[in-house]
């Protein structure tokens, strides 16, 4: 039992470390850094970059191009990649639609698909929630239904992140309503969102951005060949996909890039005033949250190893969703209690590109605090709520 | 010991209620706040006609002597529709300040249109510096022959942007954070030096940046004596810091009704969602927050009305629950809504930044903790 | 709306405050300002001292020797008997039984039991629970069978405080399985222990002290008239006793007390080491428990005040039941915290009567703040655990 | 970064899992726990025979150079086993004295003993002024000729009813609060001015209140250099805190463990209770504390066995999240038994309060997260 890097593992580390100070886009870093929503081309440009490396897939299988990194080298990545503030690949193409594909799909859809996604050179998006199917995902409700050579899509999918730059959209539809188990019926098909009949609706979040959207499909004609693996096992091949990312999954290098940064903030004067630090109650605070952090931390690294070893990372993965997201929420609120009342102002023009912050008037980015803390409540929300991860672990883990 | 309230205070609440409930609809709300000025004028012209306005001033003072309960019936029913006019602002933030320090002949000139609800003031009790304590204040004002002169910045200025009256708080003797030598002046927005950066807050409400440069003004600006504003300032404080949290009980109750009518309708694996127990006991946790904190704002305003020496820190106790078990209930509702509660269009999201802003006026839950263990 | 007392009340609390002065034997007061239990007989002793004060029944009705206090009166008494630490009337004779047969009983029934009861003649214990009934009341087992003019009770009753103190016991029990909804197959009878076929076996409690019971009944004869009320109704009159006694469930007063015993221990240095009031971080938890105090203070006050102008407490009080024992077992644990490593040693003969403390050693009242916080974990389990309290509000309060 | 065990390692912990499910049950531990003296010489003997008490030291020593995760897998099974034996106190506490200060000659004087299980020892390293800061010593030591005269008192010394050897830190020079001027001193428990009341703790450890009056000894009682101490208790007391937080940590997975179980079992309503999914979410969050603290354990275990600079800090914070989660974890587990959670005969209290005990040991989670805010 040890906790070093060997020698090779602190080579790596110098070498990833080196590739985000010289290779991540200067103007890219400017913009992400200050808060600044990244566009479209910024997010290609960045990916790109990542591919021309090697590094654009980091958990795929070797000869689709993944890395064949060990447990500890992708925890040396995702630190590192958090220590440069730089952002991950956006993962419905590379870690959600990707596996389906190589694990379930076709020679030809390997071929047609994968190549596309690792260069960055089509943009995917998520098509499984809908207004009626939230954490009752196996309740929903669009169609599929088989004509010919082609499928007639009809239905509503909601909370698609950033849905407005995707080129396809991969979804979970219902291709039968006669099955014993309503999870039967399910089909996962992919699906071009230049059809006609697709649609795109903003859904405006809490803090007043655009980030998700709704995604509607009126008698959308899809060929068949775009059915992954068997219709009726759609509902199989999506578990498979959750259980499938999860590295990372807590976002623990980011929290502890982020503690870092409140810790520096909270060191320095603001505007002349007494840094908070010498706060006792905050800076207590402050190490309580690095501890459970820390903690989670090693948690990480414990399901890591036992991956590595063979071992199902199972449901006790969700323990790293739920304390991921709790401490991150933690963290919004010390980011929020930080700023005091510069948490309040709401200058969403600050953050266009060409907004030059007015230090004068002292509106930093702590502005940007209460933004983040309103949007990031989704943290809890998403990706199968704390609430549906604390039932799967009663059920799976504690057997109750 | 009584917790009835009377006749007439009755009836104003209900008077309130049913202009939230007839003539400011969320949708009418949101028309407002995301408006230029987040501000609707017709809406403070109600407000005035209907006495509101008038309402928390003396006889005297053309008003109709209401006090804390009355306030209090007032901004819980205004934290239950979300309004976004001034109230705070112009009534027991600038006016209240007015209403103790003005001269007789300064209040004819500056407090009267407040009371009519013609005239829009600010009090600008902020600066960079200072966190919460209002203390602290770096913005000088010293004597130029019969006049004086202001310089300094001023922080987050409720109604800053729309008050033509500031209500500034400077310093003409002792050091930053002494509470002698705190002096109050009246300025006409438009004086030359007074630069204005105005914007809205995350909960939609007008406030500014202001800074003050060589701002000249005569010497009948000075409200009350010089260096014994800290006093005034302080009262005024103390009834605004008691008006936010009576404003924050009707945003938690109301956030909890609609949270349990939504896990009532709300479906999923063939239930309403309020009928799984791990949410249940979380929405009476909810519940007992709401009577916790509606109790504790009963007996800081009777001690208000009693003018009891406790009050102050009474208030502070208040505020401190309910900056904490405010949050919790505003996070439950959102959290319970699911992803419709971290959506724009759902009144529950505004409802949640309101009361994150409220938690930080004046002093968050930390730095009232402090005050009632008499650790500031 | 105002916060003041009256004239009146101002003189009857005095009045109180004098007769706690005068009238609480100081024997028995130092025992108990000790931590040392109090004996069969100085309950007795001191509760005839109340019933000579006519105080014994605050809350029966006037012709039965009750006070006919407004609910401010009550408020008053419970401050001030709190602030004398002088020990409530035992609740099961005064408090329990008697509502219930004074309220249901036959005028034979009142005119034999009430008199002793008030007068402390007679020391009565609650036969609720069983080993197997807990939560779930309504499952009770104890049978009992009508034969001829006598019931035959056969079965276990549990959780007994202070039954082996008791010369009667009132119990729910089942005569009829034979009815629709289990909860109309019982019915409340009053049992004499002395019947042959009662036993009592003591149940030793986390904290090592001998508190409560189980009570056997073999084959024990009941005359028919000690049953009260109708027959298959008993659960229709435990049901109101639990409605009942609502003053004083939140331990409000007895909590204040407390907080401010522990405001002074911690404000003083301990064998010349720092007060722990000089702690930030205790005196901020302190202030924090005080806050919560006195907010359920009103909420208190604001539930005897509607019940004064004649609305039911209802379900609401199920929030003082909650909200107190949380608040109860906080100030546990601070005293807990506040007596650090004299918080450890377990050392019983100091709390019988002629155990001299030892001062140079140096154990005080200190190691006596474990032993309560051991055993007031009860406090969130007994009287319907907080989880059924919540289970209630949320059915009858928020109808979910 | 490597979290598997050696082969050797793992068998350690198997030998002593299989004494605590075959030769420790709870009534037999419960009878040791009633016992005059809380303590079993059988067991004790046992724990030699079997190597454990050798194990922590160093072959020179006639140890079996086992280090943190050795200790470790012992305090986890003995907190499974509730065990009472004085393990911490022998071993960890005054062994860890002993090994690091102690001379060739002293050692074979004292620590042998200790090391084959044959004698008994303390560290008195409490004092009743000091709270939790171990480096508070108004206990005295004088020089008179040649010898060293003691005065002074110790508080809660584990097993110091049970010892002939107490190790006593004194001050030989400072104040009251320095780390420097303090000494360690090996004193037999029978000289004369040694008074001693032993007791029992509320969780069945045994421990005794000592009192020095004129204690004299000569100069060889003194272990390592006068006044240079504090070092050498450091580092013990940081031991004997990941010691205990092990031992935490097999508590709370015990009680979380028993706690499902009971769940199942238990019946109400028709159903076990285990299905309500309100205790059901309780649960998880029992687990995940569980995991959380396990994580910090081996975390801290792996810094101490590579000497970090930051391993200090590691316990302290382990500790404090131990303090914490593991007070939750009790306390859950307590509630849902229900009323069987508070009875004697039950395991389940006696657990919680060893888990108590152990908040309080060597500094509370509020002593620790101020030392890990480095605010003391």
């Amino acid at each position: 039992m040890h906790v070093n890097l060997t020698d090779d593992e602190r080579a790596f580390e110098q070498e990833v470390r080196a590739f985000f100070r010289d290779q991540y886009p200067a103007d890219i870093r400017a913009k992400h850094n200050a808060g600044v929503p990244l566009t479209r081309d910024d997010y290609i440009r960045w990916q790109k970059v990542l591919f021309k490396q090697g590094w654009a897939a980091i958990n795929w299988p070797v000869e689709h191009g993944g890395t064949g990194w060990t447990p500890v080298q992708k925890y040396i990545f995702a630190n590192e990649i958090a220590n440069a503030n730089a952002p991950d690949m956006v993962p419905f193409g590379v870690k959600m639609v990707a596996p389906i594909i190589y694990t379930f799909g076709t020679e030809e859809q390997k071929q047609r698909f994968l190549p596309d996604i690792i260069e960055s050179n089509v943009w995917w998006c998520q098509g499984y929630s809908e207004p009626g199917s939230g954490s009752d995902l196996a309740s929903l409700k669009t169609r599929a239904d088989r004509a010919g050579d082609h499928y007639v899509i009809n239905g509503t999918k909601t909370w698609t992140t950033l849905g407005h730059f995707a080129d396809w959209i991969f979804c979970l539809v219902r291709t039968s309503s006669d099955v014993a188990r309503r999870q039967e019926g399910i089909s996962f098909i992919l699906i071009d969102m230049n059809t006609p009949g697709v649609s795109v609706r903003p859904i405006i979040t809490i803090e007043g951005e655009r980030e998700v959207n709704e995604v509607h499909f009126e008698n959308v004609e899809v060929p068949v060949e775009n059915l992954v693996g068997e219709e009726g096992k759609g509902w199989t091949y999506g578990k498979i996909l959750l259980q499938h990312e999860r590295t990372n999954i807590a976002g623990v290098a980011r929290s502890k890039y982020r503690l870092n940064k409140l810790r520096e903030k909270v060191s320095q004067s603001v505007h002349g005033g007494t840094p908070l630090i010498e706060d006792r109650n905050f800076a207590r605070k402050l190490a309580s949250v690095a501890v459970e952090l820390t903690a989670l931390e090693f948690t990480e690294l414990r399901t890591l190893a036992a991956v590595a070893v063979g071992k199902a990372p199972g449901p006790e993965s969700s323990i790293l969703k739920i304390k991921g997201t709790e401490l991150q929420q933690e963290l919004d609120t010390l980011f929020v209690e930080a700023a005091g009342y510069y948490a309040l102002p709401y200058i969403p023009e600050q953050y266009v590109a060409d907004f030059a912050v007015d230090e004068r008037i002292g509106f930093g980015n702590e502005t940007r605090s209460s933004l983040i803390y309103f949007n990031n409540r989704k943290a809890s929300i998403y990706g199968g709520s704390n609430e549906i991860q604390k039932n799967i672990i009663s059920k799976h883990v504690l057997g109750l | 010991m009584d917790f009835s309230i009377t006749e007439e205070q009755s009836m104003l609440a209900d008077s309130i209620a049913r202009f939230i409930d007839n003539d400011y609809s969320f949708d009418k709300r949101m028309q407002t706040a995301e408006s230029e000025n987040a501000f609707s004028a017709e809406v403070w012209k109600n407000c005035a006609e209907l006495g509101w306005t008038a309402m928390l001033f003396e006889d005297a003072d053309g008003g109709f002597d209401g006090g804390a309960v009355e306030m209090m019936l007032m901004m819980e029913q205004f934290g239950r529709g979300l309004v976004v006019e001034p109230f705070l602002a112009n009534i027991v933030l600038a006016g209240g300040v007015l209403k103790r320090a003005a001269s007789a002949e300064q209040k004819a000139r500056w407090l009267s249109g407040i009371v009519e609800g013609s005239r829009h003031a600010a009090l600008a009790f902020a600066e960079p510096q200072a966190r919460y304590n209002f203390a602290n204040i770096a913005t000088t004002a010293r004597r130029e022959g019969d006049n004086w002169v202001l310089d300094g910045h001023k922080t987050l200025v409720l109604n800053g942007g729309e008050a033509d009256l500031l209500v500034v708080p400077a310093r003409t003797a002792g050091d930053t954070t002494s509470t002698d030598g705190i002096s109050l002046f009246a300025i006409d927005a438009a004086t030359s030096g007074v630069e204005r950066k105005a914007f809205k807050t995350v909960d939609a409400h007008g406030a500014a940046e202001i800074s003050l440069r060589n701002v000249s003004v005569s010497n009948d600006a000075l409200l009350g004596d010089e260096g014994a504003g800290y006093s005034v300032l302080a009262e005024t404080i103390a009834d605004a810091t008691l008006a936010v949290c009576a404003e924050a009980v009707g945003i938690m109750r109301t956030m909890h009704d609609k949270t349990v009518e939504y896990a009532k309708q709300r479906v999923q694996f063939g239930v309403p969602i309020g009928s799984f127990q791990a949410l249940q006991h979380r929405m009476v946790d909810s519940l007992m927050a709401c009577e916790q904190a509606r109790s504790m704002l009963l007996r800081a305003v009777m001690l208000r009305d009693a003018d009891s020496a406790d009050a102050a820190t009474a208030i502070s106790e208040l505020k401190f629950l309910i900056g904490t078990s405010g949050r919790k209930v505003a996070q439950e509702s959102v959290q319970i809504h699911g992803g419709m509660g971290v959506t724009w269009e759902l009144d529950i999201a505004h409802y949640f930044k309101r009361m994150t802003a409220i938690d930080i006026l004046f002093g968050d839950s930390d730095f009232q903790l402090d005050r009632v263990a008499g650790l500031n």
